[in-house]
Formats: C-alpha cells, structure tokens, sequence
C-alpha cells in the first residue's frame, strides 16, 4: 500500500455479519418513517374514501334518473336537468374559447417562446392569473362583462370570466404535454427538411394529443365545479323550466343562447344553502354534490382512459 | 466506382475489414469537395464546445469523426445541417460551405439545407406511425401528394436501405416502433433517402445496436457511399477503421474545448498519425 | 444509384422565401395566443387597481385609515380599517399550512420514495379527485358534517392539566362549530393536493444519483431522504408551501360557509373568525357599486391580488436561488 | 311610440305586445303602475331579468312562474344577488327590475336614488328565532332584545330561560335584515361583537346554523320560519308579545316588518310594466304572498 | 503485497502498461475467495437482462467485466450490493455470497451489506454539500460524529483517493459540485473508502472523464488493490487490460439476455480467449 494510505486501513478483524444487529438505532428510525410515510398515503385514501361513501349514502334514494331529468320543485323532491344543462352548457362554451386559445398558448410556450422579455412577461401573467383567488376574477368579470359591457347575469359574462381564470392551467397543460414529445422526434421531422410548423403539425401535436387531451380534461374538471367566479357573472338564480326545442340563440330564453344568465350545479349548491326553502332542501344539495363529484370522477377516469388508449394507438403497432 | 484493394497493414489485432478501401487523396481537385468547413468555432453560452475547426470533405466519401467523448464531435458533425440552430445558446462561427455555397448565411433556407444534408441519429427514432408514412413523410412535407409516385419513393428508398424485404408485407399496418432496433435505424435512413438527400449525416449510428445489425448498418454505409457523402461520428475506432474513406480525431483541451487534432485517410492515421496524441488515443491509453 | 430527384420540383438553398413564408403566419398566431394572457392580467390588475384605490381617490380615506383595526362601515363616518380581515386571513391560512404541509410533504415523499407503483397509481388519481371537488362541496361538507361535529365533541371548555404542574393549558371550547380550526380544516384539505403535487415534482427533480449514491453508501432509506433529499428539494417544497399559501388565502366560499365571519379576532381556535375572502362574499351583494363601502371590498380584493403577486415573485425568487445554488 | 315599444327603455326589455290591446294595456300600465291593479293578467310576451334581495326572492320567484305560466311568451329571470345588487344593476340597466329590502335613497346618491322608481309589492316581517334548547322563553320585550344584542344580557336565564350562553347569530351588516332590525328593535344601538357571536350570510345558513347550535338566536324571514321544514326546528319569539303573523304585520301591531321594495330604471315599461302589475294583482296578492308568508301591500 | 513483475505479452498494439500485473490464477483456493456468485440470473419484469452466470472473485484483485452496449454487465454488477433492489420490477435469482454469506438472503441487512460493498457510479455524484460533508457522509450515518475522528477519517480517505492536496484548503467551504469531473469521480471514491469498505464496484468510473483524469483513476485503481477487491464495468477494453486481473466477457444472446461467454487472466483473454466470440469482441469485428 502506498505511503498515504493512513492507520484506519481496512478493518481486518472479525468481520460483522451481513445479519448482524449494527446501527439498530437507524433501522429502526427507518422503519418507522416508512410506517409513518405509508401512514399519510393511507389517510389521503381514506379521507376520499369517507367522502366518497358519505356522499354516496346522503345521495341514496335520491339520486335517480328523474332527479337528474326532472325541474326543480319545491314541493317535492324534484330534480336539477336546468342546471346540470346550465353547467354542461357553461362547460361547453368555456372549452369552445379556452381549449383553442390554450393549445396555441401551449404550442407558442413549448416550441417557439425564447428567452425574452415578452416571454417573460407571458409567464408571469400565467403563473399570477393562476394565484389570483377566483373571487376576484368573478368581480372582474362583474365590473366589466356584467356592467360595464351591460351583459347583466349571462351565460357568456360567466363563460369569458371562467375562462380567463382557467386559460393559464390550459396553457400550461398543452405546453407539459408538448414539452412531453421527446426531442428527437422534432430533430427527426427537422432533419428531413420539415419546417417548424410541419413538425408541429405532423409530429409533436399528433403525439401529445394524450397529454392534451388529460390536460382538457382536467380543466374541464375545474370549470365544471367552480362556483366563486360564476357567483358575480352568470348570475345565481332558479332556472325556468327550458324549452329546448328553441334552438335560436339570440334568443334569451333559449337554452342554447349565451345571453342568459346560467346557475350551474355548484352555483344551486351554494344558492340551496344560502337561501333555499322546502323539504327537500338538504337531499337536494346532498344529490347535487354526489352529481358533481361523480361528474369529476368520470372526467378523472375518463381523461387516464383516453389518455391511454390515445397513447397506445399511436405508439404500439 | 470499382474499388482498389490497397489496404493497409491492419490495425488492430485480428481486425478483419470486410470491405478494404482506397486511401483516399485528402488534397482533392477542388471540383470534388462537397463540404469544407474554415474556421468552425461552436459554443454553448460561454462555454466553447469545437474551435477552430477546418477540415473538408470529398464528395461521395466517408468521413469518420473520432475522439473521446465530449470532444465536440457531435456539436461540430450538427454543423453541417444546421441542427445545431435549434440548441438554445449555441452559436457558430467560421464558414460551412456545401457545394461551395456558405450554409451560414442568414439568406440560406435552413428547410432546404436539411433536405440536401440529411442526419441519423444515434437511437432509432422512427415517428411513431407506420413504416409507410415513416418513409413517406419527408416527401409529404415537400409537397408530393401523388400516390403512385409517393409509393414508388417509398419502395426505392426502403429497397436502398436494405429494409424494403423484411417490411414490404405489413408496410402500412405495422409502427415503425414494432421493427427491432437495428430495422428502425435502417428505417430512419429509408426516411432520409426518401428526401433525397446529397450528404448523410450520422451520429453513431450503431452503438444503440447489437453486432449483427451493426455489421448491417456498416455494410449499408458502404453501399451508399456510392451515390452520397456520409459523415459519420464514431466511439467504435474499427468501425471508424472498416468503413471510413477519410478519418478527422477530435480531441479536447485543458479548457474542455474540442479542436481537431488531424485527419487524414483512414489508413494512414491508423498506422502512422502524425501526432502523439492521435497516437495515444487509437492504441488505447486513453478515452 | 439513380436520383430521386425527379420527384421533385427543383429548389435552392439560397431561393427567397415566399410571401407566406416570411409572414410565418403560425408562429404569429399562436404568439397572439399566449400573449393575450398578458392582455387578461393587464385588464384583471387595471381594474382591481382602478377599483380597489377609489377608497383613496374618490372617498378620501387614507391608507393609514385603511390598515386600522376599526370595521364600522355603519357608523356615522364609516370606518373601513381592514387589519381583522388581513389577519383573519393571515391565521386562519397558517392554521391551514400548519395542518396541511406536514401531510402533504408525507405524501409526497411516499409517492415519490416509499410506493410500489399499485399504492402510487391508487393515491395519484385520489388526489387529482381532491383538487377537482369543488369548493361549495367541501363547504357543504363543513357545515353538515364538520361544524356540527366540532361543536358536538367539543362543547366544554378545553383544559389539559398535568397532576402537579396543573393546568397547562386551557380554551374556551366550541360555542358552535364555526370556528378558525374548521375553517383551516376545511382549507388545509382543499390545499393539500397543491402542496403535494409541487413538492412531490420537486422530489422528482432531485437526481437519482444522488439517491442511488447515498444508499450505496450504506445508509437507510429515511437517512437518505432526511440527509439528501429533503435539503436537495427545500426551495422546492418552499414554493409548494407558498402556492399553497396562495391557494388558501384566495379560497372563499368554503372557508365563508364554516368560519363564522364574527369580525373580530379570534383568542383561540375554538373561535369564529372572518377573512378578506368571507367578508367580499358577505357584503359584496348588499353594497351599492360605488359606495365607499363596497370601495373598500375591492380595495380588499386589491389585497388579495398583491398577495397572490407577491407570492408569486415569491416563488420565483426561490427558484432563481435554486437555480443558482 | 304608440306600439309600446319604447325606443328608449334602457333595459334591454323586449316589449313584443302580443295584441293591440295588450298594447294599449301596457301603455296605460307604465303611467300608473302599481296604483290600479288590474282585474285580468295582463300578457306581454318578452324577457325581463331581475335581481336582489334574497329575501324578496321565493315571492318575486314564484310570481314569475305563474305569470310565465300564465303567459307562455313571457320570460323572467329571477336572481338573487342582494339588495345591493339589485339596486346597482338596475342603476346600470344590466337587468330591469332590482329588488330592495331597504330604501335606494339609504344606499344610493341621491340623483341616482331619483332616477328610479321604486314599486312597493308587498310587505315582509322578521321574526327573532332560538334554538330549541332555549326552552321557556316564548316573548322577548324590545329592552330585552336590546339588552340581548348589545351583549347586556350573555345567559338565557336573564330573560327567564335556561342556564345557556346566548350566542348571537347575526346577519352580515350590510344586510336589509340586520339593518331592518337595527333600526326598528334595537333603536340603532351597537351590538355587540367578539366571540360569542357569528355572522352568516343568509338565511339558510342562519336556520342551519341555529338549530344546530345551543343558545342560539338570530332574526330570519318569514318565509324561512314558516317553511315546514325549518319550523320544528325552530323556536319562533313573539315581540313585544306579539305575534310574528301575516296579520299582526298587516295591522301594523308587528313592528319588525318593512315594505318590500322593486326598483326600475326610470318609468316601467313593456313586460316590466305587465308583471309589476301582476305582483299587485289579485293572484299575487291574494295567492302567492300568503303562501309565501309575505305581507299584502296595505290599501 | 509484492507484486511480481511477469506481465503478458502486450495485448493490444502500442498499449503501453504503467503498472505491470501479475497473472492471477482463476481457481484460487477458497479463502481467498471474496465473491462468488452462483447461477444469478436477472430479469427487469418478464425480460430476462442477465442469464446463469457463476463466477468468482478473489480478496484484494481487480475484475473487469467488458462486452457490448446492453450486455447486462451493469445489471450483474449490482447484484453484488443489492442495488436492483432499488429497481422497480427487478428480480435476482441464485446466489451471491460475500466471504461465503449469501447477500441476497431475505434478513441479510443491505444497509451492512452496502457499506463492506461500496460503489462509484458513471457519472461522479457528488452530493451537494461540501467536500468535507461528502467524505463525512457515510461515516455520519453510521453514528460516527466525534469530530477529530471524522477529520481523521476524511483526511485519510481523501488522500487514498488521491485528492487531499487538491482539495485540502477549502475542504469545508467548496462544494464537491465545484471540483471538475475528474476530481468528482475521486472525491466519490474518497467517499465509498471513508465507510471503509472491503469491496469496490465501479460502474465505468471513467468514462465520462478527460484522458488525464482518466489515467489517474486507473492509477488510483492499482493503488487500491493492495486493500480492496475491485469489480469494474468498462467498455474501453484496453482498460480492462491495463487495470484489471481478471476479465470477464460477457455478450448477449439473440433473445438479448446477456451471459457469460467466458471469464479468465485478463492476459489470457486479451491474447488467447477460449470462445470465438470473444476474440471476435476484443478484435474488434462488433461492438
Ligand atoms: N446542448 C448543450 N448545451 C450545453 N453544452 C453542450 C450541449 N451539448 C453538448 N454540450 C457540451 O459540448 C461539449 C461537446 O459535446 P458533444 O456532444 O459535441 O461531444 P461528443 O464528442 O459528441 O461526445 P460523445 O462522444 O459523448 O457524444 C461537451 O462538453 C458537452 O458537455
Ligand atoms: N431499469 C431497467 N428496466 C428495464 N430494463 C433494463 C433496466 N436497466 C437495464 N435494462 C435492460 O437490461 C439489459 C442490460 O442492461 P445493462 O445496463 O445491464 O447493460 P450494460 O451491459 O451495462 O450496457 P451498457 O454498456 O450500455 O451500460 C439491457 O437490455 C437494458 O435495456
Ligand atoms: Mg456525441
Ligand atoms: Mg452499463
């Protein structure tokens, strides 16, 4: 051995055995993070669980086709159809202007944003509409679409407002999901003499479409149970009973026109515990919500469920 | 082109190459150079990643870049296509001229550039649709839409790429991703072929492979060389040393900056390199 | 070898670029699409500025008259102090923080260092079902089930006594179930999944190496985590803690419907409470567009998205020292 | 403008009269709204959007219904939103009636409080509920109610109930509840705050709240404590040791009770006009404000 | 240790060897056997990476194990401390034992089992805290925290390893990320001896390195014989011949499971290797 090869060479004592009891004290103290660590996952499942199951008991002899298909009563237990429609409806229209204006964003973010200050200023205004709490959006949108424009309570004053809260999450899911395409695909596509926006177009959108499809997904998720910006925008009533044969959307009675105002689901929910009367009330709200966190539960499963099967057409042969 | 078997004295023990070659006159009559790069300099940020790289490169010649890893030689072989644009802080100096024609201007159609300079990469990467479209993709990018004639690219090109046998039968059903490694790589240089490409670039083409498509790979080279100038880098020196017509060692220096030590023909920088350290790193002491 | 070129129209390297070309209309448009982002922040900032500073401007009040503890919009000249409201704010999010980053940062960790990949393809979904339960439905949850049950278990008076030492420690117990802790409860839940999610990103993006490095060196996996991975994810975690942070002082129905809006400080958190968020819902409806009252409201809601701003500034300050570290 | 169609109206009201003489009806309407109700509903086919007063809100909701019932052209929009809202919103023509607990000249500028005209449909009262635990307390006196909710009084046995804490559930300050009652119970004395005592939004919350809480007390509507519903629930109070009925408000003898107020921008026309109308016809009048445990506009 | 001079005959052209090695014999007698594994296969899910391979190391000398990309060298190396524990899905069967003890033995403890096997990985990993806290890492974790003993302990390793005079006057002020690659890769040696360690696996430690830096851990290597067993993964053969003892070769099968071709003095393996495939690697016809 060298000269600088110190005192404590290699121990050549008894060696311990592989078995042996050394540094108890660590094991032990791992043991019982791992058991602590484990401990935490199980309570998250277990405080949906209950959640689950407490709506799933509360919504029982409740929820039913005709809960889901009937008008509200007061009188009886009646059903929401207006205002699951309103919030199908609010959803669609959202989706119409976020998804679109939301993949470019992405495309712009993920393929063409460089390092400057327009960029910069791209990513402060996101991350910040992101932190902005959603109260103050829905009173934005109440000074402007609602008064200033004199929208009044619409559909589409709601709509605009959800959307400007939720475009950043859409922009920032379309770009993880184009960031996602690996590199080389790109670099292939621009070895072949592609231009950049054929390589978007043919190679990196087609393969992200399963992380834009979750993305959409997912925001469809929170537009669906936001309440607080609609609460000042798409107004906070009772739905008359809809005559969906009117297809004319200029017209505001009209179940498909924008320029009405549209409770939503989560909006009757708040609305039935601030101010509702009759007997029904509670079993009403407990329906609703069970409605609703079935309505995220689907959009859950569903987005891995396409996701996945998207993934795989795409890559397998 | 009939081949003249001078081979020189063999290289390294027991190095069987399959094909011996001409060495190759570096000085060439101008008329043949296809590329010639002066004064290539190529930095990430601050750091400088090649310096001072000039080298040229016969037309429908191999050229093997070797060198430790990190001496520059993928950064410099990106050069030649510009690839090295979509990198986010590199910049290049110095001139990059192919066919005489400096491919550094601001005026150059990068879009065209890669469509006469086109690249393999070191793992197969084949677009995740069938092996048809894989081929036919570059075509549709430039416009040919016509059937007969999108079919008949794609049959010739995947015939050059010695491919076009084991794939004809499920041709538009099967991904590019269900062929094994070594027909993805063969299938990415189909796709390139289909461009119709004068150089071919390829960034160690075959070290993602298992040896028998490796052999494959190199036997393929050599067939093209015929009709294009191929690039090549290389970690494997007898692959450089099988296939290669012209060899350029990279090596890098104390600052971690790569710079071209010599090139040479094969041959000769396999037998006899002019300077130690080409010397040292080919009989192994270091790399 | 025959060219192919015959399938093609000849080009040059050099040839001009078309028209269509040099417009690069794609790029323009989806350049239009991000940047209209910035437009919405603008106009969002403008008004909440514009309205939240008529306080100022057009009712004369001062800013020190503002940041007073005095509410009493009612009073002859009305008082618009915000302090009771910034505060509320302030404790009932770190109840909330308190309750919710240890959980969260343990949850993280168990997704990212402990679950076999079944627990982790269980937990993930589960916490992605917890961000998308809406807000009135944890509020709903928190008065049926929470605030009846605080209330219920916990009428009497909360004294810990210890048999010589006595009493060390004593609360008035729940009067009714609306209180500062259901109100952090309530919000510690809805923002566990954020801090989860960003810390565990932020566990992620500590390199493998250095874990495989440190278990080759023969240590346990809980040394590992506690000595490496920890302060390798710090700022990581720390950002996690502030959009959290965000996220709770922002919420406002569900807090609205168990806090209890008593204006007025708590001394324990048996106690109701109110925040920024709970008072805009409460009064925003019955004030008149205009009148100092709902001037202050906004110049509340204006607090709100400084905080949000500042935080994520914030944020960013963070990780640009990450990045530099 | 002799088709009713005021060219004018700056609500987007969209008067399509259904025939001449509904026209004319509703012409004649916005001269005199509320003064002479007529003896048949009147139909104006349109859309009209209104918002405010929660409170207000079951009555005007249910009369929309039955107006719409009754006349198929005919939309209203009821929101809710708050007496502050209403009275903004109608300001701002972003819908054509706004509903008032209190008085628009209490919130409102003045040229703005003159520029609409307020149409008093009905009448509300408050009535001041405990929790059932409060056992034996059945009437408490102004000076009680004084004593209780400026913090005075802390313990329901100073006012001859139990041995329980009181706790104050009050209605946020800016409410027409709580201003109603301040005004009218407790002389605009300040209440007392701190701790014991909780301020919830609504009614709703409010009900929910009390009969979930020992010792507590809080002043509802009508409507919420006649709801069948909430009513077992519920320990009602007389005042002054009178009763909280329809009929003691109607008599005056039951004081703590205001107007319910409709606001239009302006004279009401078109739809606004025929349903304004309807709200002080006999259905509405007769039918619906009983039901709903409102008052009927007196003489 | 004296180390006898009888050195092969030069393996490869112009390899010049610093440190000539002696032979070693293979079929040693027992006790000097510090591995040995038996019939150890690998599998990450249902693909098999490593197939049935037996062999043995003796106490105190250097096996390298060479052969192509995917071959599963690194795969068998970590079974010797148990590391594809950490991998999702990874499976070991047969044996391995340390002086006789099978490691893979369900109450085996491979905390124990990590520290008597150290490891230094491709890439140096320094972890991000001091020099000093790197070395003192290991030792901290098994208890030791009597400060002079630690200083001792960090000085000794850190001049086993080569770095003490480099390093020695910002130890606790510069973070081992500071050094340069090379010094990385011996501050993480340095690391492995500070919980002294009797065996030494290297996962090609120079690869990511410069010839300089690359040269001075193979130094370091024969250095640390004299008290440690070594086991290397290489891919640069004359590495294996410069450094190691012992060499195994191991290629994989067409169904891609790697095995053991053949295991030897690396001296015979470089100028007489039993199997034809081996000769094929070393000569260079694929790789
Ligand atoms: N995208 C990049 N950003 C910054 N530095 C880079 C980038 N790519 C390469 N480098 C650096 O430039 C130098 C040259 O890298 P390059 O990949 O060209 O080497 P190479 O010779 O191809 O190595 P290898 O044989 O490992 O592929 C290296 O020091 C590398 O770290
Ligand atoms: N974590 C893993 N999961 C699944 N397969 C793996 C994993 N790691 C390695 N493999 C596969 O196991 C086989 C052997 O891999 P290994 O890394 O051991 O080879 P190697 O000989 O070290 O190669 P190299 O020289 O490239 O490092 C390869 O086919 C590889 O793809
Ligand atoms: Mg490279
Ligand atoms: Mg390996």
């Amino acid at each position: 051995m060298t000269a600088n090869a110190g005192s404590i060479g290699r121990s050549s004592g008894a060696k311990p055995s592989l078995k042996g009891k050394a540094s108890r004290g660590s094991i032990l103290a791992d043991r019982a993070a791992t058991v602590v660590l484990w401990g935490t996952g199980a309570l998250v499942l277990l405080i949906l669980g209950s959640i689950i199951l407490h709506f799933a008991m509360a919504a029982w002899g409740v929820v039913s086709l005709s809960f889901i298909l009937d008008n509200p009563s007061q009188t009886t237990l009646g059903g929401i159809m207006p205002v699951l429609w309103n919030s199908i409806y609010m959803l669609a229209l959202t989706m119409l202007i976020a998804v679109p204006v939301g993949l470019l964003g992405g495309i712009y973010m993920a393929e063409y944003a460089g390092d400057n200050i327009v960029t910069g200023a791209i990513r402060f205004a996101e991350e910040s509409i992101s932190s902005v709490p959603s109260i103050v959006v829905g009173l934005f949108g109440l000074i402007l679409f609602v008064d200033d424009f004199h929208w009044g309570f619409t559909a589409l004053a709601g709509a605009l407002a959800l959307t400007f809260f939720n475009l950043p999450l859409m922009t920032r899911l379309s770009e993880q999901a184009l960031r996602a395409v690996p590199q080389d695909e790109r670099s292939a596509s621009l070895a072949l003499g592609a231009t950049k926006w054929q390589t978007i177009r043919h190679v990196v959108v087609p393969l992200a479409i399963p992380g834009l499809i979750t993305g959409v997904i997912l925001t469809a998720g929170r537009v669906f149970g936001e309440a607080a910006v609609l609460l000042f925008t798409a107004g906070i009533g009772t739905p008359p009973h809809y005559n969906f044969m009117n297809l004319d959307i200029t017209n505001p009675t009209s179940p498909w026109s924008p320029f009405r105002p549209a409770t939503t689901l989560s909006v009757y929910i708040y609305k039935l515990n601030s101010e509702g009367l009759g007997a029904f009330k509670n079993q009403i709200v407990d329906g609703s919500a069970a409605i609703l966190i079935s309505m995220v539960l689907i959009f859950n499963l569903g987005a891995r469920f396409v996701g996945r099967v998207l993934s795989r057409k795409l890559t397998a042969s | 082109m009939p081949i003249t078997a001078v081979y020189p004295e063999p290289v390294l023990r027991r190095v069987e190459v399959t094909a011996p070659r001409a060495a190759v006159q570096v000085a060439a009559r101008p008329a043949d150079i296809k590329i010639a790069t002066e004064h290539v300099s190529i930095s990430y940020g601050d750091k400088v990643a090649v310096r001072d790289v000039s080298l040229t490169v016969q037309d429908r010649s191999i050229l093997a870049l070797i060198g430790p890893s990190g001496s520059g030689k993928s950064t410099f072989l990106r050069c030649f296509n510009r690839m090295n644009d979509l990198i986010p802080g590199a910049s290049v100096k110095g001139e990059v001229c192919l066919d005489g024609e400096n491919v550094m201007e601001a005026d150059v159609s990068v879009v065209e550039l890669r469509r006469r300079v086109g690249m393999v990469f070191q793992r197969p990467n084949p677009f995740p649709m069938s092996i048809y479209e894989n081929v036919a993709y570059g075509p549709r990018r430039r416009g040919l839409n016509d059937r007969r004639k999108l079919n008949d690219l794609v049959e010739t090109s995947l015939k050059r790429a010695a491919l076009w046998d084991e794939v004809k039968d499920d041709l538009r059903r099967k991904s590019g991703l269900a062929l094994s490694g070594g027909q993805q790589q063969r299938l990415c240089i189909a796709r390139v072929l289909a461009t119709d490409p004068e150089v071919i670039l390829m960034d160690e083409p075959a070290s993602a492979l298992d040896p028998v498509s490796t052999l494959r790979i190199e036997e393929l080279m050599r067939e093209l060389r015929e009709a294009y100038t191929i690039v090549i880098v290389t970690h494997n020196m007898q692959q450089a040393a099988r296939v290669s017509d012209v060899t350029a060692f990279f090596t890098m220096a104390d600052d971690r900056a790569g710079y071209l030590v010599e090139v040479g023909p094969t041959g000769q920088i396999f037998t006899r390199p002019s300077e130690q350290l080409t010397e040292d790193y080919i009989s192994g002491r270091f790399g | 070898m025959a060219s192919l070129t015959s399938a093609y129209p000849t080009s040059k390297l050099r040839a001009k670029p078309g028209l269509l070309e040099r417009l690069d209309l794609p790029r323009r448009v989806v350049f239009v699409a991000a940047a209209s982002m910035i437009i919405v922040v603008a106009m969002l900032m403008i008004f909440i500025v514009w309205q939240g500073t008529q306080l100022f401007v057009k009712d004369g009040y001062s800013l020190g008259a503002i940041f007073d503890a005095k509410w009493d919009p009612l009073a002859d000249t009305p008082e618009f102090g915000i302090l009771p409201f910034i505060l509320g704010t302030i404790v009932v999010t770190a109840g909330a923080l308190l309750i919710s980053t240890p959980l969260s940062v343990g949850v993280a960790l168990f997704l990212s260092e402990v679950a076999p990949k079944w627990a982790k393809s269980i937990v993930q979904p589960a916490l992605e079902i917890f961000v998308g339960i809406p807000s009135v439905v944890w509020g709903w949850l928190g008065i049926t089930v929470l605030v009846p049950f605080l209330a219920d278990t916990f009428n009497g008076p909360i004294v810990i006594s210890l048999p010589i030492v006595g009493t060390i420690f004593s609360m008035p117990g729940f009067l009714t179930g609306f209180s500062w802790l259901a109100g952090s409860l309530v919000l510690s839940i809805m923002v566990l999944p954020t801090i989860t999610s960003v810390s565990y990103d932020a566990f992620r993006a500590v390199p493998q190496e250095l874990r495989t490095g440190s278990l080759a060196l023969g240590t346990t996996r809980w040394q590992m985590i506690r000595h490496i991975l920890i302060p390798s994810a710090l700022s990581g975690v720390l950002t996690a803690v502030v959009l959290g942070m965000t996220r709770a002082a922002g919420e406002a129905l569900a807090v609205q419907m168990v806090i209890g809006n008593s204006p007025t400080l708590p001394e324990a958190i048996t106690q109701p409470m109110t925040t920024l968020t709970s008072q805009i819902t409460l009064d925003m409806g019955n004030t008149v567009f205009g009148e100092p009252w709902q001037d202050a409201l906004w110049t509340m809601s204006l607090v709100l998205l400084v905080i949000s701003i500042t935080s994520v500034v914030l944020v960013r300050v963070i990780n640009k020292r990450r990045m530099g570290s | 403008s002799s088709t009713g169609a005021t060219p004018t109206a700056e609500p987007t009201d969209t008067p399509t009269p259904a025939t001449p003489a509904a026209a004319m009806a509703s012409v004649a309407a916005s001269t005199a709204p509320v003064a002479t109700p007529a003896p048949t509903t009147n139909c104006v086919t349109g859309t009209i959007t209104t918002s405010g007063s929660t409170a207000l809100q079951p009555l005007i909701q249910d009369a929309a219904t039955a107006y719409a019932a009754e006349c198929p052209g005919a939309t209203i929009t009821v929101n809710g939103g708050g007496s502050g809202t209403g009275l903004s919103q109608v300001l701002a023509g972003s819908v054509n009636i706004g509903e008032s607990d209190v008085l628009a000249n209490t919130k409102l500028a003045t040229p703005d409080a003159n520029s609409l005209v307020d149409h008093v449909v009905c009448r509300q009262g408050w009535i001041v509920v405990t929790n059932l635990d409060v056992t034996g307390v059945t009437n408490l006196t102004t000076q009680q109610n004084q004593d209780i909710w400026t913090g005075k009084d802390t313990n329901w046995n100073q006012v001859g109930g139990p041995d329980l804490p009181i706790v104050l559930i009050f209605r946020p300050a800016s409410s027409g509840t709580r201003a109603t009652f301040k005004k009218l119970v407790l002389n605009g004395m300040t209440e007392a705050t701190g701790g014991t005592t909780l301020t919830l939004d609504t009614n709703g919350a409010v009900t929910t709240a009390i009969t979930t809480t020992k010792g507590a007390v809080s002043v509802i509507g009508f409507s919420y404590y006649n709801d069948p519903t909430n009513k077992p629930l519920l320990n009602g109070l007389q005042l002054d040791g009178t009763d909280a009925t329809i009929a003691n408000v109607g008599s005056g003898t039951y004081k703590l009770a205001a107007d319910g107020n409709l606001y239009t921008k302006g004279d009401a026309t078109g739809l606004t006009a025929a349903f304004l109308q309807y709200m002080v016809g006999p259905e509405v009048q007769g039918t619906i404000i009983p039901k709903d445990s409102y008052g009927p506009i007196s003489k």
